[in-house]
């Protein structure tokens, strides 16, 4: 799974790198439109091992901002699973809050919060969040009424175990949903230290574009990419035990 | 020649790109038997790329992209220099004394956009006042002013004729006067925006070129005259509906003080070389361009 | 004494204008275990989920419900969640007091050997038997068996039938079933649905009630199935 | 619904203003950082008009967006359904993306398209698309055995049949994420306008932003989400009466 | 002839060591309505599914077709799409050429006035039919019905099995059924899997293999049913 997924992002990263080369070819683009390979290589000889812990240290934005987007889209989601007015004023809020784009939001951001670590986590959640909730939305707000009926019945229903049980029900959704809201929380990382931050893959991105150094960012995509495939690949590799682990194989 | 040409700025339409926007208003290209449509720009637009790719066939771009541009093999010639003095200054409230020596920066927090070209010019000037980096504190400056309005940083970058003009106004309302910090006072002449085409087309089409300069540079003459001020004012209020009049107003009053009054759109030569001194300084190239040979006549 | 009182109850699905009952009107008179019984599609199931919610539904006719707080309503395609196994889950819903009930059940169900299976790993009989145990371990007045035991042995079913007899001698149960010999053996009072989609009919036949399979009567159990047959 | 999604939304933004101007008394900040009441009144008179029709020039974009998302999701989500090499590769694909954060990519947009309407398009749909494609994926890679059963062993299950299976089955999940993704379809577009266009209200936000003019952002926000509110609450009950008319209420 | 043989088949789920199917041998020699009956658990359900798609399970021993190309499994859990009505999708299913039977199958099943309801608006029993006539309806040569009737009445459900056997003699079937009486009465060979939890065992037995239900020989039903009973 690991290796795959990053044998399979090296050729997605060199088919891309080779589409633009090709146009630079036919045009005749000049290494400041298109950067030529012993550009991109010079540039990757001197950028490479400093974007790589560029990479690194969003990451562990990244690592946090997702956790509690997941804790937080799972909070909202549970709380606004109702179709009660509480429920549907939730995800209200939770929808238009998803409108504002970030780059409106964060002047906001900025005065209520000040800068740094903070702000950068908070914007790095709020992009991951929303789709985590939409799908913990789903999934919470339909019964399984063959498993549900004897608690419901029994009076022996709590929240708790409505949750557990439609989760448990869409175990392999959610995992996929989860696993996927890494690049989620990546590119929020990211985003959020284009607008915020002072360290970071996005500051780095933001600094290459002031000074329109496309060979910058295209050793930046690549540190991305690289790392983002581990990560992907180690939180698949660790989803599929743990659904192994907490279901057994279902179905028969 | 009915060709149809487009002239890609480098920021939105404001009293900023007056004389660009005066041009075509009044029908300067047409007058000299050009076709001409301008684009807005903005953060992502890059006038040298567009030009490269033919989407575009002049641009206003600033003095250290058009270096960057020149070293990494791009072919773009400098028509004329729109500002003789650098827009990009810093602005701090008059309760701090005026600055009149580099050496009053020394313990000062001073905003600085990482990667801009304001970090290259701050650098220079602290160089040159022999501060060490350690005896500033630089706060990293993102798109909003917040640090400064609240006053957690005291001198701040600003565009002297946009951005500018708008934060002495707000902090006028509120009673607080400003300053600005202006690096050509301190010898700094790094330049900014300048119109610029491609060698080729210098090359292939060289009165049209003539043409171009010709008229935009007479546009821009008349829209900085006093005596056309309204007319100015009227054409800028068409295009940017975002500023109020008296901002307007104001913002072209200062366009006017950076664009200087004699040598109008004249390069100047000797700042362009600094420019690029700075840039080799600060290792923002790194071989020498000889960017006085794509410097237009 | 607990009994069940239905009067004159029409209803339909919301949505459609099908009767699915139709002026049904009767009564289950004690405790002990009494039947529905009738073909395919006459409305067994949709008067037992009536019967068990009554608020979730609306209907015309009354029911009244004399002695009779709790009602249950179990059917055979209830599953349990699938976290842990089945024994996890029966521990879990069954009350500390009623452990001594729980194992005798578990041993007449022929549960033990599957008590440490996931619910998706057993067989539809035992499905159905894990099932139906934590049922009959809730407080209840009146538990509706719906086809709850339709994917279990003869052999097994009669064993289980036999025993809640014999343990919930003062509890109502309404056992759903398609065998027409078992409902005649084992029930009390058997409401007969019948007729198919034109009209409908309802009506009350005395089953043999037997208490243990020597007691079974085979004559007079025929006859009360010729009775049932004739009810159609 | 549609009255409800816009009397919250009020709601919400009205308790926004007053937990800020909350903030503005109790820090005493001057009307340049955040701006008093009279300020914000003065502000909408003068933009209101304004950025309404700069909102509804974006929710063009936005429902284009969105219809393209969702269309580039299900060929996806469908075609990555499989566990196959192809289907984690474009799965794989997909995510790397997305992991890209647009204002990296933006430059490369640019170059291969110029600018114009279409990059803005692309860029709205491809903020949209990702979330909407991890829970199609979801929903797409769990068989429905007890349906699925007679197609599969009589030979006749075609992959168009399955996806009607399981999108079926999972209606109500694939409708609120659908309805769900027009607030992204809508920050995507914002985003897009940010950055790149000379048009609708991310273009506005910028040159508020750029002028540091809070009350215009509040007006702009106001804008959007009462147009975001409408636009949603029309969706869900379109959703809902879809829903219907295929599924007859389901359930017993 | 159309026969199927069994030796020695061994058989675990992935992952457990408890062997579902332990030694099993047998044979049915001809086409016919045979069935497969035995308690709870013993293993039906998991020897069915193996017959159904032999390459998807891994297990010991041999299983031989003889004439025999395509093997059908329906079960009473099935369901069908919900986009729309039973009677719809039983169309799409049905070759142009069956036409005819499908009406007569429709007929003796009683589906017509349920055609038009979706799928989850039907009773179980309603439900079983609907699910095992689209089966009928497709080209098969064994076809295996694990309790595919089990909800329906035993009125219907012997009406059901008679049709089957009148109109697919050169046909063979595996029925499942808890149903004693009605295997030993209309089953042809009859595969008793015996044994609890503890040893396995297995053997075929000659059930009567009535056509009509005039046919029925009462004493003779008993006879096979006791021998039945005995061979556990
Ligand atoms: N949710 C529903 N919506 C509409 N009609 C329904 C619904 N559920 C059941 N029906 C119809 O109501 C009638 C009675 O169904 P019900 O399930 O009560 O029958 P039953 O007697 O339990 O049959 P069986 O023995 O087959 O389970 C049937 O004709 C069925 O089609
Ligand atoms: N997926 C599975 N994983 C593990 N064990 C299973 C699985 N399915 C069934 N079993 C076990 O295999 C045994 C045989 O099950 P099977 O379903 O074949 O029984 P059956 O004879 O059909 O019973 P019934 O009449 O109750 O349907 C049971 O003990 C059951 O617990
Ligand atoms: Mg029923
Ligand atoms: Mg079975």
């Amino acid at each position: 799974m690991l290796f795959r997924r990053i044998y399979q992002f090296l050729l997605v990263y060199f088919a891309g790198i080779s589409g633009l080369l090709l146009v630079k070819l036919l045009v005749g683009l000049s290494d400041y439109v298109i950067p030529g390979i012993p550009l991109i290589f010079a540039t990757a000889g001197e950028t490479a091992k400093g974007y790589f812990f560029d990479v690194l240290n969003t990451l562990q934005v990244t690592v946090l901002g997702q956790v509690i987007s997941i804790i937080l889209a799972f909070t909202v989601g549970i709380a606004g699973r109702k179709s009660s007015w509480i429920g549907s004023f939730i995800k209200m809020i939770a929808y238009n809050i998803q409108a504002y784009p970030i780059v409106a939001l964060a002047p906001i951001i900025f005065i209520l919060l000040g800068d740094g670590f903070i702000p950068r986590l908070l914007i790095a959640s709020m992009i991951c969040y929303f789709p985590l909730l939409l799908s913990v939305l789903g999934v919470m707000s339909s019964p399984v009424k063959d498993i549900e009926h004897f608690y419901i019945i029994t009076g022996k229903m709590r929240w708790q175990l409505e949750v557990k049980i439609r989760a448990f029900e869409n175990l392999s959704k959610l995992a996929t949903v989860i696993s996927g809201s890494a690049t989620l929380a990546m590119a929020g990382a990211i985003v959020a230290e284009f607008i915020a931050a002072d360290a970071g893959i996005g500051y780095s991105i933001r600094i290459a574009l002031y000074q329109s150094d496309l060979a910058k960012i295209l050793v930046a995509l690549f540190m991305i990419g690289i790392v983002i495939s581990i990560y992907q690949g180690l939180l698949e590799s660790a989803s599929e035990r743990i659904q192994k682990a907490w279901a057994i194989s279902s179905g028969n | 020649d009915a060709r149809e040409l487009t002239y890609r700025l480098k920021w939105l339409f404001n009293a900023s790109v007056a004389g660009d926007i005066y041009a075509e208003d009044k029908g300067y290209f047409t007058k000299a038997g050009l076709q001409v449509k301008i684009k807005e720009g903005g953060p992502g637009k890059d006038a040298i790329k567009e030009i490269e790719l033919g989407q575009t066939d002049f641009g206003v771009a600033s003095a250290d992209q058009v270096i960057r541009a020149l070293e990494k093999g791009a072919e773009v010639v400098v028509l004329f220099q729109i500002f003789q003095i650098n827009p990009l200054q810093w602005i701090y409230r008059d309760t701090l004394p005026q600055i009149t020596a580099l050496s009053q920066l020394k313990g000062k927090s001073i905003g600085i956009t990482f990667g801009g070209n304001d970090e290259t010019i701050m650098n220079t000037l602290l160089a040159k006042g022999g501060i060490p980096k350690k005896d500033v504190k630089i706060y990293s400056v993102r798109f909003d002013f917040t640090p400064f309005l609240t006053k957690k940083v005291q001198i701040w970058p600003v565009y002297r004729n946009s951005q500018g003009v708008i934060l002495k106004n707000r902090l006028q309302a509120e009673g607080e006067n400003v300053r600005f910090l202006n690096p050509a006072d301190f010898g700094v002449n790094f330049v900014a925006n300048s119109v610029i085409t491609s060698k080729k087309m210098i090359e292939t089409d060289p009165d049209i070129v003539d043409k171009f300069q010709t008229a935009l540079l007479a546009a821009w003459r008349d829209a900085m005259a006093p005596a056309n001020q309204e007319s100015t004012l009227a054409s800028i209020a068409a295009r940017d509906k975002d500023n109020n009049a008296a901002i307007t107003k104001l913002q072209l009053l200062a366009t006017r003080e950076l664009t200087g009054t004699q040598n109008f759109g004249s390069i100047d030569k000797d700042a362009w070389i600094q420019t690029e001194q700075i840039m080799l300084q600060e290792q923002q190239i790194k071989r020498p361009v000889n960017i006085q040979d794509w410097l237009h006549k | 004494m607990m009994h069940l009182e239905c009067s004159n109850i029409t209803y339909s699905y919301p949505g459609t204008d099908h009767k699915v009952l139709d002026a049904l009107t009767c009564t289950l008179s004690r405790p002990g275990f009494h039947s529905i019984f009738g073909p395919s599609g006459v409305g067994k199931s949709s008067f037992a989920r009536l019967l068990a919610d009554l608020n979730r539904h609306t209907f015309l006719g009354k029911i009244e419900f004399t002695e009779i707080q709790t009602v249950l309503y179990s059917y055979n395609l209830e599953r349990l969640p699938g976290w842990s196994s089945a024994g996890a889950h029966l521990d879990k819903v069954v009350a500390k007091e009623k452990e001594a009930l729980k194992q005798e059940l578990i041993n007449i169900f022929e549960l033990s050997p599957l008590l440490g299976s996931r619910f998706h790993q057993l067989s539809m009989g035992q499905q159905n038997r894990i099932n139906l145990i934590r049922y009959l371990l809730q407080t209840f007045d009146l538990l509706i068996l719906d086809e709850s035991l339709a994917n279990v042995d003869e052999k097994l079913r009669q064993a289980i039938i036999l025993t809640i007899k014999r343990i919930f001698p003062q509890k109502m149960f309404l056992y759903i079933s398609h065998n027409l010999m078992e409902v005649s053996t084992f029930c009390d009072e058997i409401l007969v649905f019948g007729g198919g989609s034109t009209g409908k009919s309802y009506g009350t036949i005395q089953g043999q009630n037997c208490c243990s399979s020597e007691a079974v009567d085979r004559k007079k159990v025929d006859e009360t199935m010729l009775e049932i047959m004739n009810a159609f």
